[in-house]
């Protein structure tokens, strides 16, 4: 098999910090490269310089070599003619991708008439084969935003690739997506192979690269620690990150569930209903919650896990059934935590006057919050700066550490890793557990990760059954 | 779509309501005595005496009481009977139609205009946000929204009537006497449209939509023609709607200025001369006009950019 | 999408642009002066359709207000002074060719007569037409001034066609000038009537333009876009007169800027309080730098008013002090922010005036600040001008600034009489009686004899300025913008017409 | 493939263009306020001998039509229309601001009536409102500008409530009432850091276009009275002698071109 795609020393540079250092790696016909690492590691940088797409304030040097042709990094202007023809670029955010004005049908084909030079309906023609053949024909006359994220995302993709792109380059393109959604995204990428392209993937989902098979390469801070065949690489990894990494995966989790833990319940909900915009999300839902139970809920993105969260915490009504919380235990011991952990604390003040607040409201006790601070591994100074400058993964610690302030009874915790890197999420969720089971704290769990579901709870519903 | 016009509706009706009274009850508290501000408005400050207003009072039922009188006039408004202007004599709704029509004219080759100037000069410079056009422009646009419209006029009818010698100053018989003032109130609403459409013009080209544009292998002008034009043309022609307003002061200036037989003009001289029946229609009038002018602007939105839920 | 913008951008700018530049040179006459033409009803636009030639009166005034014949060709007066009797011209004829006969214009009269204006005021019995071309007006006392009254813009003859009762609903005059296109309140046009009965007019088409704003006035003169300009700014004067591209002409008019003293109020009831008020004005200063003519007022007549202005009379002066002193005489001390104060009460008025005439509010911000040079506080009221009756009639004016029209009829005696009547005038006396001057105003209606009438004028003259019921302040100066391209053209002292029957285009 | 993972520094410390508007301003407010303190020529003194002289060493700004100084009066007609155009954007913020928190917070009923009511003020003709309520009380600055804040609290109104609408809504606010927060706390911590610097923005443009709709009603001769100096009046009584004393014209439209520069400096976004 020829190479398509040779890149030899690629690096970025801000100004003169370098931020990846030189690499080289190759990308055959027919098959699929996979760019493995955590937020921050690099990894999408340097697809961005080999596209020749860094943001203005970047430098990239290295050499990229296309089908023969040689094209020098640090010139990105050189590789915009590649755009659309030779490299398929796949947008991260497909219902953002798409101009909110313009039918579906026509944003593929303008790819196919201005790109490739076809007459008007000749393009149409071949833009209505490329929307059949990935099953979408009737999303045709729609606009963006009467698409379903699965249509929009087969739409953003036949849109890039109508340019005629053999190359394809995926930047996260499982990011926040459903279980459901992410194999609808390998199964359009595989296609792509099938047909004779070439893909090259950057993500951080193991699972993802799992099933694309093909060659791995693992970047840790800049630099790429490990490289070779995804199968061999996954099954014995050398490098201890990729270890850790491997390990991180929540279907390779220990579990920690507790069976049969007989303590006073401290919510029973019974015959619970809710319908949302007409479909019957769940009914005759009966639900007892024992101190320091953890309990689970999966299900596809929609199906109503987080509305349940919320009816037990008094936040929407249900349609019917009754709801008896623990006498005595007062209004605020009944807990969030959401899944987008910036959106959750107010965004122009600090986080420590947030705490403050909450301190005086309540008359708490300063040093609690200290020791909560040193127990979840999160230093004092993160207290001065706004939730905008600080990292998923150290804010929704903070916001834990927040609920715990209250000895709270019951904690809904919506999501709360599906935004964050796997080794953070082990962490984040090993902390959560731990500190329910020390301080005897409920705690609803949702998420579409099914493995995770069954490796954390003691107990698990399954909504769509009911 | 429905659900906007049927909107636009009950804001007509609520308009038509508010306006009637608040001019209404407006008209009544008017100090100075009716009568001899009529006579005034009427026969004009050397004729005006005490003798020519006791026959404009006979003349009108001046004290009606005013529930009674407010039952009236609401009975008319329904009707569109206007009834006639004090001061001419004319039918209001004959008077404010042509005076209308003026002004219309005026204002439609004033937005025209201001279409052509503004939003392309805006555009290129959301292009290049903080490049020298971008800079200039910013001065530029203050500098005219600190100049009252009548230093504009004053300096448009010196460039081109006294020194260039293009077009006359002032009169409405034929099209060469529109430019003047239409360019005056066309460089005060271009003043701001420009800077309109440059925000919108720089955050449509930041969207990811745009960036995916250029990524399909779209050249700059294929992705401008294709995805900016239109979405940078919402927020443009939405902002149309909000400029009737500031239009309206413009008018009034320009037409005093310019001798243009425009509404706002007539509009003045109705408030100073107190000839109620007048200032009633007109402003009723206006406030539809308003209305139905914001559902245009509402229509052509919905045209280019059928998404439902813009507020 | 983006071709429709770019042809609709394209036809608008080809339609402005076709029109005709400028309309200069094609031998229209574009007049443009500050009347709007608020409807057809002589009494509130006459003036607009008899300065344009298109209507006539039974009797015209010439440049010394002295009557001369017009529709009525010849007149007398019985021997009691009650029975006037008036030959009509033989072949008048209405622009609708209707015969400008006595019943037409007894009809018109008649009709002028149930308006509001100078001729309900006369003491007229009936109108009846005699003959066919001779008509009788029957008083019920003798009134010199009738004939001046005839020729009162709102006493105009329109053909029985014209009217619906006595309502107007079109112009149908005999004058030189034939009406073709009318959109009030801002312009109309006039072409030449072929078969006027009098002298035909050299000018074929003319147009008129209300516009309002004295600085547009006075640039569409500077850039040619009209050829007659009436009245101009004190500003615009100084600078066109400057400019070669127009010529200027300016004289003095009949009518005078004035202060309307309510006698009644007990700090103006006393003779010197007024005389002081007059001797604080520095009506020289004020002419000079603000109406920018050298029109000071010595006298309430202006010299354009002939007969009526008395040379020998002593002059109005400017004498601070002297007012100081006749106010402290009457017992007024300055108070501490140097307003006087008599046992407790400041002397503090108040100064009503209006902007439709635009130098007024200026000249009254000048009074202001003089009259606070010698301890009087102004408060300046400008509002619409009918708030000067209006507080006349009430009695709750204190003093009204305003620029009386004495050529409303070619001879000032009508004014005179309804503004110095024995009990004042809306825009005359008020609250001030002075026998005498009552006796010689009534017996100058009775006479006709010159000599006699020149004393009793005298007389009537010699009391306003003594007593100053009004105190005068300026002599109006009417000036006019014309196109050199244009000559014959004049300003009648009496603004009764533009003469554009006079005018002719320069070879 | 397009959000860059390297985040840009944000625009940190106070922007250039608003401390320029700022500059400005203070300039104008001091030249407008210090012969209160120091005293200066009476703003309406006349001196006709003086009428339309130029600039000179002894009075840098020279004189008007009726040889009064033309700094007494600059300074005189800044201190009106800077306090009254403050006193519009206040009169027409406060109430804009409480009914649009009070419609989004409320949302139903309230909301739709509120909104209504400020749909029809918006196609109600300004110009109409404020020549009716000058002609009420006639001769009186207050009521123009009472009139301007009538035509300007819709915008406020209408903006507030957009920006409080979906703020309301989010996640933060919520995790705010479960941890106990009252709705004063809300308030102060969620909605009003938003709004302040869209209401400095809105604000200035507000002053700003009510000082140039008084100068405007000026010319119909609707708007302050002679020989009360106002800028807008000022321009109108020198605009005859553009050409025999241009300084006298100038001086005013620089005046109002200052401010307006600074006040929408001061608007300006921090964005450039």
């Amino acid at each position: 098999m020829n190479t398509v795609l040779k890149v030899t020393d690629a690096a970025v540079f801000a100004g003169n910090k370098q931020l990846v250092e030189p690499t080289s790696f190759e990308l055959a016909q027919g098959r699929v490269l996979t760019i493995v690492g955590e937020t921050g590691s690099g990894k999408s940088l340097l697809a961005q310089a080999v596209a020749g797409l860094l943001p203005d304030g970047l430098s990239a040097t290295g050499v990229a070599n296309l089908n023969g042709t040689h094209f020098d990094l640090a010139k990105p202007a050189s590789l915009r003619p590649l755009w659309g023809r030779t490299l398929g670029i796949l947008p991260q955010e497909p219902w953002l991708a798409l101009d909110p004005t313009m039918r579906a049908l026509d944003q593929v084909a303008e790819g196919h008439r201005l790109v490739r030079h076809l007459e008007r309906a000749a393009a149409l023609d071949e833009a209505r084969r490329d929307l059949k053949a990935l099953g979408v024909e009737d999303a045709e006359g729609k606009l963006p935003d009467q698409l379903s994220g699965g249509m929009a995302q087969r739409v953003a993709f036949a849109a890039a690739r109508a340019g005629g792109a053999r190359i394809v380059i995926a930047d996260e393109p499982t990011k926040g997506l459903d279980v459901a959604r992410r194999d609808d995204v390998i199964a359009l990428l595989m296609k792509e192979v099938e047909a004779g392209g070439s893909v090259l993937v950057i993500t951080h989902d193991l699972a993802l690269a799992r099933q694309m098979g093909g060659e791995i390469a693992v970047v840790l801070q800049g630099q790429v620690i490990e490289k070779g065949e995804t199968e061999a690489v996954l099954s014995n990894p050398s490098h201890d990150y990729t270890k850790r990494l491997i390990a991180a995966d929540p279907a390779n989790w220990t579990a920690m569930a507790r069976q049969g833990l007989q303590s006073e319940p401290i919510l029973v909900a019974d015959a619970l209903s809710k319908t949302r915009g007409g479909k019957l999300l769940f009914s005759g839902q009966n639900l007892k919650i024992h101190r320091g139970e953890i309990i689970g809920v999966s299900g596809p993105s929609g199906s109503g896990k987080s509305s349940l969260g919320d009816i037990l915490l008094g936040l929407i009504k249900p349609d019917d059934g009754v709801i008896a919380r623990l006498p005595g235990a007062a209004r605020h011991r009944f807990q969030k935590i959401y899944q987008d952990p910036p959106s959750s604390f107010p965004a122009r003040i600090t986080i420590g006057q947030n705490l403050d607040d909450l301190i005086r409201l309540h008359g708490l006790d300063r040093r609690i919050l200290s020791a909560l601070l040193k127990r979840l591994r999160l230093s004092e100074d993160l207290l001065q700066r706004r939730p905008s400058d600080v990292s998923g993964g150290e804010l929704q610690r903070l916001s834990i550490a927040r609920a715990m302030l209250l000895e709270p009874v019951f904690l809904f915790a919506d999501e709360p890793t599906s935004r964050l890197d796997p080794i953070t999420q082990q962490e984040t969720v090993d902390l959560l557990v731990e500190l329910a089971r020390e301080r005897d704290c409920a705690i609803l769990l949702t998420s579409h990760d099914k493995a995770l579901i069954d490796k954390t709870c003691d107990k698990v519903i399954d909504i769509a059954a009911a | 779509m429905i659900r906007l016009l049927f909107g636009r509706l009950v804001q007509a009706a609520l308009v038509a309501l508010m306006v009637g009274l608040l001019t209404f009850v407006m008209t009544r508290f008017l100090p100075g005595d009716l009568a001899y501000r009529i006579a005034a408005g009427r026969y004009g400050y050397d004729i005006v005496d005490s003798a020519a207003a006791a026959k404009v009072a006979a003349e009108l039922s001046i004290n009606q009481p005013a529930l009674v009188a407010l039952g009236q006039w609401m009975f008319d408004l329904v009707r569109f009977e206007f009834g006639t202007s004090l001061i001419s004599g004319q039918p209001v709704w004959e008077e404010v139609s042509t005076q209308l029509g003026h002004t219309l004219k005026l204002a439609a080759v004033a937005i025209l205009l201001s279409l052509l100037i503004g939003p392309p000069l805006g555009i290129l410079a959301g292009l290049r946000p903080g490049g020298l056009l971008d800079r200039s422009l910013i001065l530029i646009s203050t500098g005219m929204r600190a100049l009252p419209q009548f230093v504009v006029g004053l300096g448009i009818i010196i460039i081109f009537s006294l020194t260039l010698g293009l077009f006359p100053v002032a009169g409405h018989d034929h099209p060469g006497h529109l430019v003047l003032p239409a360019l005056t109130l066309a460089l005060g609403l271009a003043a701001v449209s420009n800077r309109v459409a440059r925000d919108a013009m720089r955050s449509v080209s930041e969207t990811a939509f745009y960036t995916f544009g250029r990524t399909k292998g779209l050249s700059e002008w294929e992705v401008f023609r294709g995805h900016g034009l239109r979405n940078v043309a919402v927020p443009i022609i939405t902002y149309l709607g909000v400029q009737f307003v500031y239009l309206i002061e413009g008018v009034v200036v320009v037409e005093t200025l310019f001798a243009w037989p425009g509404i706002g003009h007539a509009l003045v001289h109705a408030i100073f001369g107190r000839d109620v029946p007048m200032i009633q229609g007109a402003a009723f009038i206006m406030g539809l006009l308003f209305v139905a002018l914001n559902a245009l602007v509402d229509a052509l939105c919905h045209l280019i950019d059928p998404r439902e839920r813009r507020t | 999408m983006i071709r429709t913008p770019t042809i609709l951008a394209a036809l608008a700018l080809a339609i402005s642009l076709s029109g005709p530049a400028k309309s200069a040179g094609d031998g229209v006459v574009d007049i443009v002066a500050p009347f709007e033409i608020k409807g057809m009803d002589p009494t509130t636009s006459g003036d607009v359709f008899l300065r344009m030639g298109i209507v006539e009166t039974l009797v015209e005034a010439d440049a010394e207000g002295r009557p001369i014949p017009a529709l009525a060709k010849a007149w007398s007066l019985s021997e009691d002074g009650k029975l006037w009797t008036f030959e009509l011209q033989p072949n008048a004829r209405f622009h609708d060719g209707a015969p400008v006969d006595a019943k037409a214009v007894a009809n018109a009269l008649e009709i002028a007569r149930g308006k509001p204006g100078l001729l309900s005021k006369t003491p007229i019995q009936s109108i009846d037409a005699v003959g066919d071309k001779q008509l009788t007006i029957r008083l019920t006392a003798p009134f010199a001034p009738l004939l001046a009254f005839l020729a009162e813009s709102r006493a105009q003859v329109l053909a029985p066609s014209a009217y619906t009762g006595s309502d107007v609903k079109a112009i149908i005059g005999s004058g030189p000038f034939k009406l073709t296109g009318f959109a009030p309140p801002q312009s109309l046009t006039v072409e030449r009537n072929p078969d006027y009965w009098g002298a035909k007019p050299q000018i074929e088409k003319a147009t008129y333009l209300s516009v309002s704003r004295a600085e547009t006035r006075a640039l569409m003169a500077e850039s040619g876009d009209a050829d007659y300009v009436f009245n101009l700014d004190p500003a615009s004067r100084t600078r066109l007169s400057k400019s070669n591209k127009v010529k200027v002409l300016s004289v003095s008019i009949p009518r005078s800027v004035m202060l309307k003293v309510n006698a009644g109020r007990d700090v103006l009831a006393d003779r010197k309080a007024r005389e002081a008020l007059s001797l604080a004005i520095d009506r020289e200063g004020l002419a000079v730098a603000v109406l920018r003519y050298p029109a000071a007022a010595t006298q309430l007549f202006p010299p354009s008013l002939g007969i009526w202005h008395d040379k020998d009379l002593p002059p109005l002066a400017y004498e601070p002090e002297k007012a100081k002193a006749l106010l402290a005489e009457l017992g007024w001390t300055p108070g501490a922010d140097g307003i006087l104060q008599k046992d407790g009460k400041p002397f503090a008025l108040t100064l009503t005036t209006y902007p439709d005439r635009p130098e007024l509010p200026l000249i009254a911000a000048v009074l202001q600040d003089q009259m606070a040079e010698i301890g009087v506080s102004l408060t300046i009221n400008s509002t619409n001008s009918s708030e000067i009756p209006a507080k006349h009639q009430d009695g709750s004016l204190d003093l009204g600034l305003m620029a009386r029209n004495f050529a409303l009829v070619p001879d000032p005696i009508g004014t005179m009489l309804t503004d110095y009547g024995p009990k004042g005038g809306d825009w005359g006396a008020m609250n001030w009686s002075n026998p005498d001057f009552d006796a010689a105003l009534s017996k100058l209606t009775r006479i006709a004899d010159a000599a006699e009438g020149a004393e009793l004028r005298r007389e009537a003259v010699a009391a306003i300025q003594n007593d100053l019921p009004v105190i005068p302040i300026a002599w109006y100066q009417q000036t006019v913008a014309i196109s050199p391209k244009l000559e014959g053209a004049g300003i009648d002292p009496y603004e009764r017409s533009f003469g554009l029957d006079k005018m002719r285009w320069a070879e | 493939m397009t959000s860059p993972e390297y985040a840009l520094p944000r625009a940190t410390g106070f922007p250039v263009r608003r401390a320029a508007g700022l500059a400005i301003l203070g300039g104008l407010v001091l030249f407008a306020f210090l012969p209160l303190l120091f005293g200066g020529p009476d703003p309406l003194k006349q001196s006709l001998r003086l009428s339309l002289q130029g600039p000179s060493t002894a009075d840098w700004f020279g004189y008007d039509h009726l040889g009064r100084s033309m700094q007494a009066r600059l300074s005189a007609a800044l201190r009106l229309s800077l306090g009254l155009a403050l006193l519009s954007v206040v009169t027409a913020m406060v109430p804009g601001v409480l009914l649009g928190v009070a419609a989004a917070w409320r949302g139903g009923i309230i909301d739709r009536f509120i909104g209504g009511i400020s749909e029809a003020f918006l196609a109600l003709p300004g110009l109409l409102l404020v020549l009716m309520l000058t002609a009420i009380v006639p001769d009186n600055p207050l009521m123009l500008y009472l009139g301007i804040s009538l035509v300007l609290w819709v915008e406020y109104f209408r903006l507030t409530r957009a920006l409080s609408k979906p703020l309301l809504l989010s996640p933060s606010v919520e995790a705010s009432r479960l941890l106990g927060f009252g709705p004063w706390t809300i308030l102060r911590r969620h909605l009003w850091p938003e709004l302040a610097p869209m209401l400095v923005t809105v604000g200035s443009y507000g002053a700003a276009s009510a000082i140039m709709a008084i100068a405007a009603l000026g010319f119909v001769s609707v708007g302050v009275r002679p020989p009360t100096p106002e800028l807008g009046a000022m321009m109108i009584e020198l605009l005859p002698y553009y050409e025999e004393a241009p300084h006298a014209l100038l001086q005013p439209i620089l005046v109002i071109f200052l401010m307006v520069l600074a006040l929408q400096l001061i608007g300006a976004k921090e964005k450039p």
